[in-house]
């Protein structure tokens, strides 16, 4: 018996079990959810996790801080600039390395893109989960041209390793920076046509206003973070209240909606790449010359002893990594925290009592990433 | 306040420097007092942010349990550590805080640490069937009996 | 009548999602038709690794230092190599990687003292085993490796006889201070 | 004149023979070029390119059909047989058996049935029993699902539809699809009945089990609905299915609102097509613009919108015949 479940007449016996997954189009990954129906009514929601677990804190204990390098853009392969410069910049502040000016602005146009090409794949699959099929493709195209430019640079597409310890491994150019303005401007007038083609659409409201509210209260309980949390009316934004990096100089908003639903979770996210955009603008006008890799970074990083704790934003929430050091070349105990674990673990109060079709939006709406819970 | 509400509960506070280490305040507590102590966290509106473990046998031989709580708006983050002995279990506090439901059976999972009054302490990254505690420092990774010989590389 | 007024404006953001897919009808295909023309690979694109030639050396110039053996963080370089008669500096006398486990994070062209690796472009590689990608480096510098160990010869040569130049200077400064 | 092509022939038998031969060539063709039509069109949508095999991708469907048919025939063990493998065959029946009845020229047609409207509204309603047998004898939950919906479904829409094909009887008064496009003959029955020809295509798509309207076989919720078990060429049959029932819906919609074959300069047959044709882009325009409603907004949709408006729209036809 599930702590969530919702009250049923004993004598009824015309309920089921229906496993959502471990292969399903729409848990985005091998993920299982135990469904327990009534019909299409879900009376609780078991989410089964692990079948992508890969030992990434067991492989940290394994290897010395920069042998970990490639592994955070693998742990969330939607947001792995941002994984891979926040563990970066976790062991800089532990070691106290000096970033030049010009690589941390480099790192912010970075993440900001990779922000927002995570968020139009959410997009995509949302609107994919929800039945329709056009935006996607719209979004995937969208999301091309942010891979192309950065491949131009990190010489990867999906799974970066392109910052590290003081900086980032190559320089940009005009062309680059040309590339990113151009994306601007075309991404803001794309957005508008977002806005006519999903948001404004009538089905698309009546499938996601009032649908997989987050109870307020949820989110003390949960550790809700990220944008499920800045549609609950929270303004909390981890570059804004622990601003890490160079994000203090930027000037950009929180969106916040009140709501908690799916729709207010959509609005949020729509309105985090436009403010998004906003950083780019400003880091690409304001771009420094100089070094973009630190000269002096120490051969053997070893943190002093004791506990470090780095948060990042990343597209879902606030990605944690917590470094216990014992002076070592490697990492005693690295733990990742991870915010989908948090917003699936959220899950069995969410879903119970909405339908089968709401359990599909929901997931989508939360924009999980299935290697990023399982770790 | 929520020191004066865990000042009876904590031994060893110290108010580390958050510039460098990202909390800001950190206690050694005993297990037993857990429970109390998430009580007074949850009345004072934080969140429960993780829990994690380490494997301290070697050393100390004892767990160390991480707790570790924030508030949202102005970050405040306190950092509580837990020794308990191997065999030992340590309290629940999932009634408190349902997110250390997941983190609580991660910490099984991976270090074999029960907890008492957990409502479904069962594995949660790796199989049912599972015999090892891979997070363990004196783990050995198993040999895949899925993978033959000529497929190793 | 809110009813209607409710159907009417749904209506409405209907035909507005409907000229929005008629709009991009309208406009050319975005999609690049793979196997047919062949995309070009950016500066930076990472596939495996190589061994870039020097020009004055006429080969490659892997010393056989096995930094890149130890940073690698998927242990997929496996190095050996040789101090070949009359040469002050080792030659390596294998270099393969592995492939399949090679995650491209470049981490051993960060380390690599003589900048001697870099990245391959081509990028469609497809094999049937698992031993398809153990790849070896050196096979493409077979040829040229008796004519490069030759050149290294004379480079270190004149490299000594540099040293020595500089060393004799010194002494020469060295002496006249004393003076 | 007309002339009954049935009519044509001597033996009975022999002229069903000949029209459901000819019926059942036509269907295949057009299920083959109407899939290629909606990849080709959902590809330009979507800014891509489509099926490039063959002359425009034309080859690209005859290739499938091959894979289709090449492919085993997989029946699951606890399936219950018989169920399992009429279902495909009767959603696809009433699609063929209907088809005779539509009057694509003036002068030549299959049958001109006195009655034909009562007939295709009734015998259309088979496929339903087919789609529920397909999820009931599959023994999966996903495809008991989709059945149980598609049968909510279908049935629900069933009814505006009939509403709003009743008002074109009453300005008739014939239920001959070829009476009823003679009567179109100074203006097709879009002028005066707009609402109802929205009410049917509405309920036509809903019924075909289309975009927005496809819950039951709702891919991202239901994998496949109620063909999730069906491999081959029964899951062929339901493809050439969805297809044969919009050209008949589309079909039906042309003879009751657009006037059937009437149209200047071109021949008959070929009006008629056009205005089929137009109809089933439009269908697939949909598809791929909108979202899909959840189960219960659907079931509201028909019962708190379109079954009223299709009403009103019947009381006001009444009074206007009755002042008239």
């Amino acid at each position: 018996m599930n702590r969530f479940e919702v009250e049923q007449d004993p004598k009824s016996r015309d309920t089921y079990y229906l496993n959502m997954g471990p292969q399903h189009p729409s848990t985005h990954g091998v993920m299982r959810i135990k469904l327990h129906l009534d019909g299409e009514r879900i009376i609780s929601a078991e989410p089964i996790i692990g079948y992508g677990h890969r030992a990434h804190e067991k492989m940290a204990e394994n290897r010395d801080y920069i042998q970990f390098l490639p592994n955070p853009s693998r742990v969330d392969y939607l947001g792995g600039m941002i994984y891979n410069v926040g563990y970066c910049q976790a062991v800089e502040r532990a070691m106290d390395i000096e970033v030049p000016e010009r690589a941390e602005y480099i790192r912010i146009v970075c993440n900001e893109l990779n922000r927002i090409s995570s968020h139009l794949l959410w997009l995509g699959t949302f609107l994919m989960d929800l039945g329709a099929f056009t935006p996607f493709l719209y979004a995937f195209d969208d999301r091309e041209k942010i891979l192309d430019i950065l491949d131009r640079i990190t010489g990867s597409r999906l799974t970066y390793c392109y910052a590290r310890f003081g900086g980032v491994i190559l320089d940009i150019d005009d062309v680059f920076l040309d590339n990113v303005s151009n994306f601007c401007t075309y991404f803001v007038e794309r957005l508008k046509e977002y806005e006519k083609l999903v948001i404004g659409n009538v089905i698309f409201r009546e499938r996601t206003i009032g649908v997989g509210i987050f109870a307020p209260d949820l989110a003390q309980k949960y550790a809700i973070t990220g944008p499920c949390l800045r549609a609950m009316g929270h303004e909390n934004d981890v570059r804004k209240d622990e601003p890490y990096g160079i994000y203090d100089r930027f000037d950009f908003d929180v969106p916040t909606q009140t709501e908690g639903d799916c729709f207010a979770r959509t609005l949020v996210r729509m309105e985090e790449m436009r403010q998004s955009i906003r950083i780019i603008e400003q880091a690409v006008s304001d771009m420094p010359n100089g070094l973009f890799l630190a000269a002096r970074v120490p051969r053997r990083i070893r943190p002093p002893e004791g506990d470090y704790y780095f948060c990042v934003e990343s597209p879902r929430g606030s990605f944690g990594m917590y470094i216990a050091s014992d002076g070592s070349d490697i990492p005693f105990r690295l733990k990742l925290r991870t915010p989908s674990f948090s917003h699936i673990s959220a899950m069995p109060a969410v879903m119970a009592s909405t339908m089968l079709a709401d359990a599909v939006a929901i997931l989508g709406s939360i924009d999980i990433v299935v290697p990023e819970i399982d770790r | 306040m929520i020191a004066d509400k865990l000042s009876s509960l904590l031994r060893d506070t110290t108010e580390v420097q958050y510039d460098a280490r990202g909390f800001h305040v950190q206690y050694t507590a005993s297990a037993d007092t857990l429970p109390q102590i998430a009580d007074a966290f949850l009345s004072e509106n934080f969140h429960l942010e993780m829990i994690t473990c380490q494997d301290r046998r070697e050393n100390d031989d004892a767990f160390r349990l991480i707790y570790q709580f924030n508030q949202y708006g102005m970050p405040q983050r306190h950092v509580i550590h837990a020794d308990i002995a191997p065999d030992a279990t340590a309290p629940s506090i999932a009634a408190t805080f349902p997110a250390a439901d997941w983190y609580e059976r991660e910490i099984f999972d991976m270090y074999g640490v029960s907890f008492d009054g957990h409502p479904d302490l069962k594995r949660i990254l790796m199989e049912e069937d599972y015999f090892g505690h891979p997070l363990l420092k004196d783990f050995v990774d198993p040999p895949n009996p899925y993978r033959s010989e000529d497929d190793a590389s | 009548m809110a009813l209607i007024k409710e159907i009417l404006d749904g209506t409405k953001t209907l035909l507005t999602g409907m000229k929005v897919t008629l709009d991009n009808f309208r406009k050319p295909p975005v999609t690049s038709q793979y196997p047919m023309e062949k995309i070009e690979m950016s500066e930076a694109f990472r596939n495996v690794i190589v061994l870039i030639e020097k020009e004055d050396i006429g080969s490659h110039d892997c010393i056989d230092c096995k930094l890149c053996e130890r940073v690698c963080p998927s242990f997929c370089i496996y190095l050996d190599g040789e101090r070949p008669e009359g040469l002050r500096r080792k030659r390596s006398t294998k270099f393969e990687v592995d492939f399949a486990l090679c995650s491209d994070c470049g981490l051993c062209l960060d380390v690599c003292p003589t900048d001697t690796l870099g990245y391959s472009k081509v990028h469609d590689e497809a094999g049937y085993n698992r031993s398809d990608f153990l790849y070896d480096l050196l096979e493409p510098w077979a040829d040229k490796e008796e004519a490069a160990r030759e050149r290294l010869k004379e480079i270190e040569a004149e490299q000594a006889a540099e040293r020595a130049r500089k060393a004799a200077a010194r002494k020469a400064k060295k002496v006249r201070r004393e003076k | 004149m007309k002339t009954d092509i049935v009519q044509l022939f001597e033996n009975p038998y022999l002229a069903l023979g000949v029209s459901i031969a000819i019926i059942m060539a036509y269907l295949s063709v057009n299920a083959i070029m109407l899939i290629w039509l909606e990849r080709k069109l959902s590809a330009r949508i979507q800014r891509r390119i489509g099926p490039q095999r063959g002359p425009f991708g034309l080859m690209q469907q005859i290739f499938d059909m091959g894979k289709l048919l090449s492919k085993e025939l997989l029946t699951p063990e606890h399936a219950n047989k018989l169920l399992y493998v009429i279902a495909p065959i009767l959603v696809f029946a009433p699609v063929v058996a209907l088809s005779s009845l539509f009057p694509i020229t003036s002068t030549y047609i299959f049958h001109d049935f006195n009655i034909a409207i009562v007939l295709i509204l009734a015998i259309s309603g088979i496929n339903v029993i087919g789609i529920f047998l397909a999820g009931w004898g599959s023994n999966n939950k996903y495809a008991l699902l989709g059945a149980v919906r598609s049968v909510a479904q279908n049935i629900s829409y069933e009814i505006p539809l009939i509403l709003s094909v009743i008002p074109i009887v009453m300005i008739t008064r014939t239920m001959s699809l070829y009476d009823i496009t003679l009567a179109q003959e100074t203006y097709p029955f879009i002028l005066v009945q707009p609402i109802a020809l929205i009410i049917f295509i509405i309920s036509a798509t809903a019924e075909t089990n289309r975009a927005p309207f496809d819950i039951p076989e709702a891919e991202s919720e239901l994998v496949a609905g109620f063909h999730t078990e069906y491999s081959g060429m029964r899951f062929g049959l339901f493809f050439f299915a969805e297809y044969s029932n919009m050209i008949f819906a589309c079909a039906l919609a042309t003879v009751l609102f657009l006037g059937g074959w009437r149209g200047p300069l071109l021949p008959d047959a070929v009006w008629f097509f056009i205005k089929v044709y137009a109809l089933i882009v439009l269908m697939m325009w949909f598809r791929w613009t909108f979202p899909r409603l959840r189960f219960d907004q659907l079931m509201k949709f028909a019962w708190v919108v379109l079954v009223p408006l299709s009403l009103i729209n019947l009381l006001i036809t009444t009074l206007v015949l009755k002042i008239v």
